[in-house]
């Protein structure tokens, strides 16, 4: 059974969110074990590849038995396998930590809730082990189609939200899809492997070219790059919390991952950083990403809309590492995938959870948080220290490569943009925990000080929240391990 | 293949997707893009991929036009573009 | 010059049909205010991109992606005979793809239209400012 | 916003441009998509799977992983609708419309009025009756069964000519919704109740799912037809033709229901009272 892993890994999702479509009409209170149980199975699967991808090097898997250019391919390397097993345990400890915010936001829908949740878990897992240009099309699509779904039943304005992410989703899928077509007309394959050993002949094309922007454009629209990101914090912000903690860990790193993949996978790295002349400008857009993100980020009054910008400046940190093209750069980049995934499921738990607890997430309901929610508060100091970058938390080591990179490859802007946009968290989180710490309870309409409820959420929410919270530490410990073992073999020779 | 129908079916669709986007009724422009549809998928017929045609007529002319209509009949059929 | 122009349209009319209802589609989108109208212009814009893939797959002089002669003598079956069938394929897959993102996009708009009324986006605009 | 949008089109539309005259001319059957991969499709499908149509080989078979997934993103988009637009709470009771069968005589009954659903004289009408289409009743009786037996065709005859489980089943959904509309909802609704149908499709899918898991616990790899060749008691040639029927029903069963779901929650709003 070990060999089917890379498949099993996506069919098992598929087959819960299945049964528990059937389930639904028949015993919904049984969708819950089945979904955790489904996720569990995924995420195991996923480390028994990561072991095993350690172990004995690359493998890959074909669908149908047909072997790569005329069949389907998973491939399983040190880099999907690594991203694989945190998108995985990501995924995992959500469910395990919103199921009774769900269960209570959603109510007769919550079922529906559990499949779609599961349908978007096969296609994220799917977009990273895939080797297949146009399969990782419908396992994107599977995957927007049911974020489309569970954003749209969010706050007010979801709805209106939800279908501008339709939009923008859909261009940036089809530009995607257009430029795999592009590279079909000129290689006549599908096949990642197989299109990476045909383009360096015929790298003159014109047609090579534009497949190279098109297939980008259409990712940074999928990512929220700056100035493509308008969608996303409405999209996030209007989310309900549970959706939200998926959501937003999991859809921008896939995609980063995506871009990573492309660029140095399918094209050469000397394409991507020396054909066009594209990589300097992208840095500097990476750039305006982040100083735009932690700006805004700055100036908003809502805790998760504000986190939503910290997303795009997040985007902008790893868009600039990979594209300056330099060994250091692209190890912080990639360490950054995995890092960001986990830092963002831990804030968007904390502000998912005291947007539950307390009926709010404006600034001002956060007075005297640490008192009534003293747990999850800790989960948010943790959380926030790692965005800020503090050690041991994982945010310090990505963003130390970052920062490593960008000073030798001698870009200033990026190492000013990569300080000042720690500078920005730190106020952003430090303004919270005072907030949260110092300031004085509300008083009461009539002059009365309100009584100080404990709303600490109940252990079944909390213990995910802070295996989420010992995670990041646990993967800043790790990050030796991770960038000798996975990344530097993940990175091919040609970067210097 | 005779080549003077296929540029006829290429202009109209052409000016099927205009119609549909530029009509200032909803319905009407459910009506067009199902004829735009149509148009497609008899150009696909004409460039031999019989199966993508037939989907297309089945999905893009038939059922998504229903979509529309019923969307469109739901909603509201005014348009100010 | 300007039989190289013509050769270039005539050669590759399709890819530039493709281009126009690309276009048409992607600025339909931007610029339209309605939202019934911006999803018009979705599908155009991959239904546009359906015609692409086609126009790769098809070869002068060759006959449809269907085998008719059974039996033995398959060895006889040559590629230049039949069209490309796997952009059919990929775009059977497309086309599927397109009529899902269609009902959850107008799915959507109703609910957009259950809750304010309107479909046009800048009136939808003043009144979330409003609120 | 018009600038912007026609600036974006424009440039867009130069940039395709630009790399259109480096195309291979159309319908070059030297082009590197014609010569790299598609010639092995060609060439070996009949020989690999026994199907004539190379394009339903290549579909259920060769990139039937695609296939599996595109059979679940219509399943998403059913299951999406039902999310978004489905009303769970108490449904709110209007008033209800019943028309007097002999005398054409409407009567509207209130809320906490009674009057049998069934009862012989009186048939439950929508607020937007048409009294006059039995032009329309007739002929599209008439043509159903027609329609549904051309659909079935089209499923099981996907092997030798054009069509297949997708095609069939959009069919087959199209004359349903077709039921629907030149009757009403609630005669479909009687016939493909829908929880029935939502259970259906997601049958559906757990065919083609299954068929995959079946060939792995077989000993092949997912979706290696050739694997049911022992269990089928044929050889892996006609295995594979068989796997591909198995799951071209499952694709057929799944896209005929998730169709008529979505027009039951188009066309309703989301109330599953009256259609169009």
């Amino acid at each position: 059974m070990s060999v089917h892993y890379p498949a099993l890994v996506v069919v098992m999702p598929v087959v819960a969110a299945l049964i528990i479509a059937i389930l639904a009409w028949v015993h919904p209170s049984r969708a819950l074990p089945v979904a955790v149980a489904a996720l569990a199975a995924a995420a195991g699967a996923a480390a028994m590849m990561l072991v095993r991808v350690l172990a004995h090097g690359p493998f890959a898997y074909h669908l149908g038995g047909w072997p790569p250019p005329v069949g389907i391919a998973y491939e399983i390397d040190h880099l999907n396998a690594l991203v694989l097993a945190v998108m995985a345990a990501v995924a995992l400890i959500n469910l395990l930590a919103v199921w009774p915010q769900a269960e209570q936001r959603f109510a007769e829908r919550t079922v529906f809730f559990y499949a779609l949740y599961l349908l978007f878990c096969a296609g994220t897992f799917g977009i990273l082990v895939t080797g297949d240009a146009f399969n990782l099309f419908v396992l994107l699509e599977i995957t927007s189609i049911s974020g489309y779904a569970l954003i749209g039943l969010g706050r007010r304005d979801a709805a209106l939200a939800s279908l501008n992410y339709v939009f923008m989703g859909t261009i940036g899928a089809s530009l995607y899809l257009l430029g795999i077509g592009y590279l079909y007309l000129v290689t006549g394959s599908l096949n990642m492997a197989d299109m990476a050993a045909i383009l360096p002949r015929i790298q003159d094309s014109r047609v090579v070219t534009a497949a190279f922007i098109i297939c980008m454009t259409g990712l940074f629209m999928k990512m929220a790059l700056f100035p493509l990101h308008g969608w996303l914090p409405n999209a996030y912000s209007q989310a309900a919390g549970p959706v939200c903690s998926l959501i937003a860990p999991l859809t921008t790193k896939t995609m980063i991952y995506v871009m990573v993949r492309i660029g140095l996978y399918v094209f050469s790295p000397q394409f991507t950083f020396g054909r066009l002349d594209l990589a300097r400008a992208m840095v500097w857009l990476a750039v305006m990403a982040i100083v735009f993100g932690s700006l805004t980020a700055l100036a908003q009054t809502n805790l998760r809309r504000m986190l939503c910008y910290v997303v795009v400046a997040e985007v902008g940190y790893m868009v600039g590492g990979f594209w300056l093209g330099t060994r250091t750069a692209m190890t912080g980049a990639i360490l950054h995938i995995v890092n960001d995934a986990a830092m963002t499921l831990c804030v968007f738990l904390v502000v998912g959870t005291i947007g539950h607890q307390l009926k709010s997430d404006t600034f001002d309901t956060l007075r005297g948080a640490f008192r009534r929610m003293p747990w999850t508060m800790a989960v948010m100091v943790v959380a926030g220290l790692s965005l800020i970058g503090v050690p041991p938390t994982c945010g310090f080591f990505s963003k130390w490569y970052l920062l490593g990179g960008a000073l030798a490859a001698g870009h200033w802007g990026l190492a000013g943009a990569l300080v000042f946009s720690s500078l920005v968290n730190t106020l952003l989180f430090f303004r919270i925990f005072e907030i949260a710490y110092f300031e004085p309870v509300n008083t009461g309409n009539y002059g009365h000080a309100a009584p100080l409820r404990y709303a600490e959420a109940p252990p079944a929410m909390l213990a995910p929240m802070i295996a989420a919270a010992m995670g990041l530490i646990v993967l800043g410990l790790l990050t030796g391990e991770i960038v000798t073992r996975l990344i530097a073999p993940a990175i091919p020779a040609a970067i210097p | 293949m005779i080549w003077q129908l296929e540029i006829i079916i290429l202009v109209l669709v052409v000016v099927c997707a205009v119609g549909a986007l530029a009509v200032r009724d909803l319905l009407g422009a459910a009506i067009l893009f199902g004829a735009y549809s149509f148009l497609m998928c008899l150009l696909w017929a004409i460039m031999g991929a019989v199966d993508v045609a037939f989907t297309e007529a089945s999905v893009g002319a038939g059922v998504s036009t229903v979509f529309f209509v019923a969307a469109v009949f739901r909603t509201s059929r005014r348009t100010r573009d | 010059m300007w039989d190289d122009f013509v050769r270039l349209a005539v050669a590759k009319a399709n890819y530039w049909i493709y281009i126009v209802l690309m276009c048409i589609g992607l600025w339909g989108m931007i610029v339209k205010g309605n939202l019934v109208k911006k999803i018009i212009g979705m599908n155009i814009l991959q239904t546009a991109i359906i015609l692409f893939y086609v126009s790769i797959a098809s070869k002068a002089g060759a006959t449809l992606p269907i085998i008719t002669h059974h039996g033995p003598g398959t060895d006889s079956i040559q590629a230049v005979g039949h069209i490309n069938p796997l952009p059919h394929v990929l775009m059977l897959t497309a086309i599927v793809v397109a009529v899902a993102t269609l009902g959850v996009a107008l799915a959507l708009a109703m609910r957009i239209h259950r809750d304010y009324g309107t479909l046009e986006e800048d009136e939808l605009l003043a009144m979330m400012r409003e609120k | 916003m018009r600038r912007l949008g026609l600036i974006t089109a424009v440039l867009f539309g130069g940039l395709l441009a630009y790399a259109t005259p480096d195309f291979p001319d159309w319908g070059d059957p030297r082009s590197p998509a014609s010569t790299h991969v598609s010639p092995y499709y060609i060439q070996n499908s009949l020989a690999d799977t026994a199907v004539p149509n190379i394009v339903t080989a290549v579909l259920a078979d060769y990139r039937g992983y695609d296939t599996m997934f595109e059979t679940t993103v219509i399943f998403a988009a059913g299951l999406a609708c039902l999310f978004l637009l489905r009303n769970f709470g108490p449904r709110a009771v209007e008033s209800r419309l019943y028309r007097h069968r002999p005398t054409g005589i409407t009567l509207r009954i209130e809320q906490g009025g009674d009057l049998p659903e069934n009862s012989a004289e009186f048939e439950r009408i929508d607020s937007q009756w048409v009294p006059y289409d039995l032009i329309i009743r007739c002929a599209g009786r008439l043509v159903l069964p027609f329609i549904q037996l051309f659909a079935l065709y089209v499923v099981a005859h996907g092997h030798h000519s054009p069509g297949g489980g997708f095609q069939g089943g959009v069919i087959f959904g199209a004359a349903l919704i077709f039921y629907a509309l030149s009757h009403d909802l609630r005669s479909t609704l009687g016939h493909l109740p829908e929880a029935r149908s939502l259970i259906v499709a997601a049958v559906g899918v757990l065919i083609y799912v299954g068929t995959g898991v079946l060939c792995l616990l077989l000993g092949g790899a997912f979706l290696d037809y050739a694997a049911l060749a022992g269990l089928l008691g044929v050889d892996p040639v006609m295995a594979r033709s068989h796997g591909i029927l198995m799951v071209e029903i499952g694709v057929a069963l799944a896209v005929t229901t998730v169709m008529v779901s979505l027009y039951y929650y188009l066309a309703t709003a989301g109330r599953l009272d009256e259609g169009l």
